[in-house]
């Protein structure tokens, strides 16, 4: 396999719809060939599909085992949560009712995107406070905390 | 930046998340530029966009009303590598009676990462045209001339002029630099070097030799493309996106009518 | 013809002629052809008819309408991607016509359907689109030769334009206003027929000439978005062929020679042209020619050979092989036309005629199971080169002379 | 006494409209053109019904047994009425039943319940039921949850099955109405199998989930108790590999396209009117929708048929659950009650 490009935000910064492609599956290589031809840099780009393969419960069944994350499952995804989260509010990449669905799914693609945004959690319990089903939000965002900590 | 927001600004950006970024459509994170982007739209050209796309001649036969089922999505080719989907045209083309700017997003670098494959027309249960509804806003967007799109026409150019003053798109000189196939690899190069022999070789009367055109064309064809250019506001569209082609085309064109006249 | 509902319980045919549609494009693209030709009796139009003199065979379309494909005195609506850069497509097709006694005319007063820049860069509109559509449909009317289109995009981009040419009176009015500033009528044909419908009708003329076996060969068959996708009605299906399930023309030409068909998952899968993408962003069209057909159809099919019957899904997925490879990617699989695969089975050239040489991904494991030298026949084809370079008239290959009544 | 009330089609309203008119006292005749009484539930051997996993027989057999054991219900199986003359009140009715012949009867009032039918999902080749042997009807489902073994065809146990909600509902190229029950069913059979076959994963794909007035209890246990996971999007495709059934869709909670393998594909299929309702309303002269269903003089009153003597009753209406089929026997019977009921002081009169 060629090289990965180090500098995420520069690979192929030619494609005109660049911002809606992850940065981790564009494949650009410092340094390639095709049989004598130099095809380094944006002619050898390739792009990796994003499809999701799999359903995975393993992480799921992990934050269920963490106090406060109990409930998970139970979520029907209305997006009360979000509505009512103050640090949503104030920061996009944060949306309680899409980790809550990521985690559930196992969708690991989607967990990379955004593991490091959730512990912006400020743990107000707004969520738990107008959750229709008794998920406890809150509880749920500290138990993925630690099991994404744990799994990474 | 002020450290702090008041209440009264806070209470204005949740009212201008909820109208404009995703919330709509379900509030999905890293949207935020899409909330950024609608606010530097200029809601007179964006109103002016949605008022084209709605006067398009195909609109009405291509947008119904979407109840966000996810099909067309499912088959989407672009929708696979880039974070677009045909459902999410339809929906945007559907809020922007309302809120034009919702379009900004699209014309500005969205509707481009479409493949105009169609695949979604064929699948969606409410018959709507994904697909089709893109073209139109491509369409728009070029009328126009936004900036992003002229930026996106512009590695196009000499392909733009060579069909619309040959009327043909993919010449064979054009395949003999290897420097813009080099991702076609050796093989692709090797051809470029014998690109003139084979080509005088093709067993095809109207094909052999022809390098700077796909096939042979009459002088008098390209002159009523070129008119039917003129006339249907084709070279006026490229005077707004790519103003070089189209002034070199509106020449073509005035002079494809001079011949006409004089013949006449 | 095979006897409508015959087999196929299951299919796509079926479906679509079941089905209560209600505002579907199916229903609505059949009222088109109904006022298609009440606006020919008021006189608003020509149409260019089937008629007995082209010798039609009729198939079915997606909801059972009778299509009646003419087979003799086509008029060769060429595809400007294939002409300007995968040859074989043309010459394989003028050569099976000149084998089978089918006359032609190879007319140079025609320009591309223009549909390919207005997908990818929206630099024209419906009027434009429409009127050369009426323009290259009318100089095909003047000598008297039915239209057969070459590219899947043209054949498209004609099914749209003529459904808004015929349901919107005030397009139509301007597109006649262009064509009388150019003299020529508003000429709309009967029928829009691809050329791999008339391969499809001909399946059978086809194998009658097969010479080489191919009944090792294994093909996968991709078929173009912009023939069965888009005005989705208009498009050959045959119960006899995968049921109904699939469109028809493609398999039904292997199938007619003999070779088997595998089928896989990403069937429906469109080939990552894209238009736009495979002019100035190859990027996104090799990515998914590669991992969304080349990979997977290697890996579920092991195919010898992956046929298509559409300019842009040969160019993109024989290209897009390249970077994968240099990558470390081991799949790979040869991309043909159906007519060259035809004429290959016939006893064809493979470079003279088939102009196999113009595609990238290595086809010699292919011509050897099919029993061609390819060294020897390479040889042939250098040694015409050179003395067409010395002053030789190329072999051109012509239409057998038109019968006219 | 007066002319008995023709009641067409023994389902659940059918036989709730027979057993309401003869209890009381007005003489029936009960019309079935299959063999069995009961309707859909008992051909297509519904297991338990929606939403407390009740067994159908609770509901059904005491109903059949009403009709049965009444001497003022005439029960004619295998028949279908062919045609009719006279007016309200006095119609003349030819019935023809196989094997016996035709005959014809004196009716007073006509109660039309023809019922529905399961959408033939082979009319949506995209979903490659019939072809791919794991790819089953939520009705099928119900006959194999009955004899308590739900397997693969080739008898590998499934570990994960999809429900795939819309098949042949809200989409025009099929069907643009709501089969409204389709969900609830659902999601009872996926707990049903959570109960049978425990360690097997269920996934339902649904736009939207319709699970009306009481019914959302099953929605919500069957995430809080079962397990069961929702996903929403519509799948656009099922391709059989021969060992599995991969499952082509959007999840639209996050924008992500899904391909995954399943062990068995359960389509949740709508519902569509029944066999019998297009040669009923031919024979009776009534109004259909343009959907196919019946069309009650006012949307709102399901019952009134628009014609004297001539009343609506279940799911010739409207896709409806088995209760509403039964309260629109009861309401129909009513209806049908009043009008003999007048024709016969009328008479008198």
């Amino acid at each position: 396999m060629a090289d990965r490009d180090p500098k995420p935000e520069e690979k192929g910064r030619f494609i005109v719809e660049r911002q809606y492609i992850d940065d981790r599956r564009i494949n650009e290589p410092k340094k390639l060939d095709a049989g004598g031809i130099d095809i380094s840099g944006r002619w050898g780009i390739l792009i990796e599909p994003r499809t999701i393969t799999a359903f995975d419960h393993t992480l799921m069944h992990e934050v269920q085992s963490t106090p406060g994350g109990e409930f998970i499952h139970r979520c029907i995804q209305c997006g009360n949560c979000t509505a009512a989260c103050p640090t949503a509010e104030e920061h996009p990449m944060f949306n309680p009712r899409y980790f809550i669905h990521v985690v559930r799914m196992g969708y690991q693609g989607e967990l990379e995107k955004v593991r490091k945004y959730v512990y912006l959690c400020a743990s107000c319990g707004r969520c738990s406070e107008v959750c229709p089903r008794e998920v406890d939000p809150s509880g749920v965002m500290t138990a993925i905390g630690t099991a994404v900590r744990k799994a990474s | 930046m002020p450290a702090f927001t008041t209440r009264a600004q806070k209470a204005r950006r949740r009212a201008s998340r909820l109208n404009q970024d995703g919330w709509l459509y379900g509030g999905l994170p890293g949207l935020q530029w899409e909330v950024e982007n609608a606010r530097k739209a200029d809601r007179k050209v964006m109103q002016s966009i949605r008022d084209d796309m709605e006067h398009h001649e195909a609109f009405h036969d291509y947008y119904h009303a979407c109840i966000n089922c996810g099909n067309c999505t499912a088959v989407c080719p672009a929708f696979r590598f880039a974070d677009f989907g045909p459902r999410i045209v339809v929906q945007k083309v559907m809020h922007s009676r309302d809120e034009p700017e919702l379009l900004y997003q699209m014309v500005d670098q969205y509707i481009w990462a479409c493949f105009q494959c169609y695949a979604c027309w064929d699948v969606c249960p409410a018959h709507n045209n994904p697909g089709g509804l893109v073209a139109i806003i491509k369409e728009a967007a070029v009328r126009h001339g936004l900036q992003s799109t002229q930026k996106t026409l512009e590695p196009y150019s000499r392909i733009l002029y060579k069909l619309a003053t040959t009327g043909t798109q993919i010449t064979p000189d054009m395949h003999s630099s290897v420097g813009l196939f080099r991702d076609w690899g050796p093989h692709k190069a090797e051809l470029a070097k014998h690109l003139k022999e084979y080509r005088d070789a093709v067993p095809v009367e109207t094909l052999a030799g022809v390098m700077d055109k796909s096939w042979k064309v009459d002088r008098q064809t390209m002159d009523e493309l070129l008119i039917i250019e003129k006339e249907s506001g084709v070279i006026d569209m490229l005077k707004s996106s790519a103003k070089d082609v189209g002034d070199v085309v509106e020449e073509a064109a005035a002079e494809a009518i001079a011949r006409k006249e004089s013949h006449e | 013809m095979s006897e409508p509902h015959a087999t196929g319980l299951f299919d796509r045919a079926k479906f679509a002629a079941s089905a209560k549609l209600t505002t579907g494009t199916t229903e609505e693209y059949l009222r088109m052809l109904e006022r298609m030709r009440e606006l020919e009796r008021r006189d608003e139009l020509l149409l260019h008819h089937v008629k007995d003199s082209y010798k039609p065979v009729s198939v079915h379309t997606l909801s059972r309408r009778e299509k009646r494909i003419p087979t003799v005195d086509l008029w060769q609506h060429k595809s400007c991607g294939q002409c300007g850069h995968i040859p074989g497509y043309v010459t394989a097709l003028y050569w099976i016509m000149a084998e089978l006694g089918v006359p032609f005319v190879d007319d140079t007063n025609q320009t591309s359907c223009t549909a390919w820049n207005y997908y990818g860069s929206g630099t024209s509109n419906p009027v434009a689109l429409a009127a050369v559509f009426a323009r290259n449909m009318h100089a095909a009317w003047q000598k008297d030769a039915y239209p057969l289109i070459h590219c899947g995009t043209s054949y498209g981009d004609y099914k749209e334009v003529r459904y808004l040419l015929v349901t919107n009176d005030e397009l139509r009015g301007r597109v006649r206003t262009i064509l009388q500033k150019l003299g020529r009528d508003l000429v709309i044909p009967e029928e829009l027929v691809h050329y791999s419908e008339w391969l499809h009708v001909m399946r059978d003329r086809l194998a009658a000439r097969r010479q080489l076996d191919v009944s090792k060969i294994k093909v996968v068959v991709h078929s173009a978005c912009h023939c069965y996708k888009l005005m989705s009605e208009d498009f050959t299906y045959d119960d006899t062929i995968l049921g109904g399930r699939r469109p028809a023309p493609i398999t039904s030409v292997a199938l007619a020679l003999g070779a088997q068909i595998a089928d896989y998952s990403n069937w429906y899968d469109c080939c990552g042209f894209g238009f736009r993408h495979i002019l100035t962003e190859r990027e996104m069209s090799r990515s998914f020619a590669y991992f969304r057909k080349i990979q997977p159809i290697v890996r579920e099919t092991q195919a010898d050979v992956l046929l298509t019957h559409d300019t842009g899904c040969v160019t993109t997925l024989d290209k897009s092989q390249v970077v994968p490879l240099a990558h470390g990617y081991k799949e790979t699989v040869p991309v043909l036309s159906d007519a060259q695969f035809a004429a290959l089975a016939m006893g064809a050239h493979p470079f003279i005629v088939c102009q196999v040489h113009w595609h990238v991904s290595d086809w010699r494991p292919l011509l050897e199971k099919m029993g061609i030298d390819a060294e020897q026949a390479w040889n042939e084809y250098r040694e015409y080169v050179e003395n067409v370079k010395r002053g030789m008239k190329p072999n051109f290959i012509q239409s057998p002379p038109r019968v006219h009544a | 006494m007066s002319d008995p009330v023709l009641v067409i089609g023994a389902g659940p309203a059918g036989l709730q409209a027979g057993a309401d008119l003869a209890g009381l006292g007005i003489p029936v005749v009960l019309v079935e053109r299959r063999s069995e009484l009961g309707g859909a539930p008992i051909r297509w051997k519904y297991k338990t019904l929606a939403p407390e996993l009740r067994p159908t027989e609770e509901v059904m057999g005491p109903m059949i047994a009403a009709v049965e054991s009444n001497p003022l219900v005439k029960i004619y199986r295998g028949s279908v009425v062919e045609r009719i003359s006279g007016s309200a009140g006095n119609f003349r009715v030819a019935l023809h039943t196989d094997g016996a012949g035709a005959r014809e009867l004196a009716i007073g009032a006509i109660v039309t319940a023809t019922g529905f039918e399961h959408f033939d999902a082979s009319r949506d080749p995209r979903y490659e039921y019939g072809r791919a042997a794991n790819v089953i009807g939520i009705h099928e489902l119900e006959g194999m949850l009955k004899e308590g073994r739900v397997v693969c065809k080739d008898g590998r146990k499934p570990k994960r099955i999809a429900f795939v909600f819309c098949v042949g509902s809200r989409d025009r190229a099929t069907n643009a109405w709501c089969c409204t029950v389709c969900c609830g069913v659902s999601i009872k059979q996926g707990i049903e199998l959570k109960l049978l076959l425990k360690d097997v994963e269920i996934y339902n794909i649904y736009i939207d989930v319709r699970t009306f007035g009481l019914w959302e209890q099953l929605y919500w246990t069957s995430m809080e108790e079962h397990g069961i996971n929702f996903i929403r999007g519509r799948v656009s495709q099922i391709f059989d590999t021969g060992k599995q059934l991969l499952v082509k869709g959007e999840d639209t909670l996050v924008r992500g396209p899904f391909e995954v393998l399943m062990d068995m594909v359960v389509l949740a299929v709508g519902i569509t009117p029944g066999e019998g309702t297009a040669q009923v309303a031919e024979v009776l002269d009534l109004k259909c929708n343009t959907f196919g269903f019946l069309q009650p003089r006012h949307p709102n009153v399901h019952y009134d048929s628009g014609k004297d003597g001539i009343f609506l009753a279940g799911a010739c209406v409207a896709p409806m659950s088995v209760e509403e089929a039964i309260l629109g026997g009861s309401a129909a019977a009513m209806q049908a009650a009043k009008f003999v009921g007048k024709s016969a002081l009328q008479a008198a009169g």
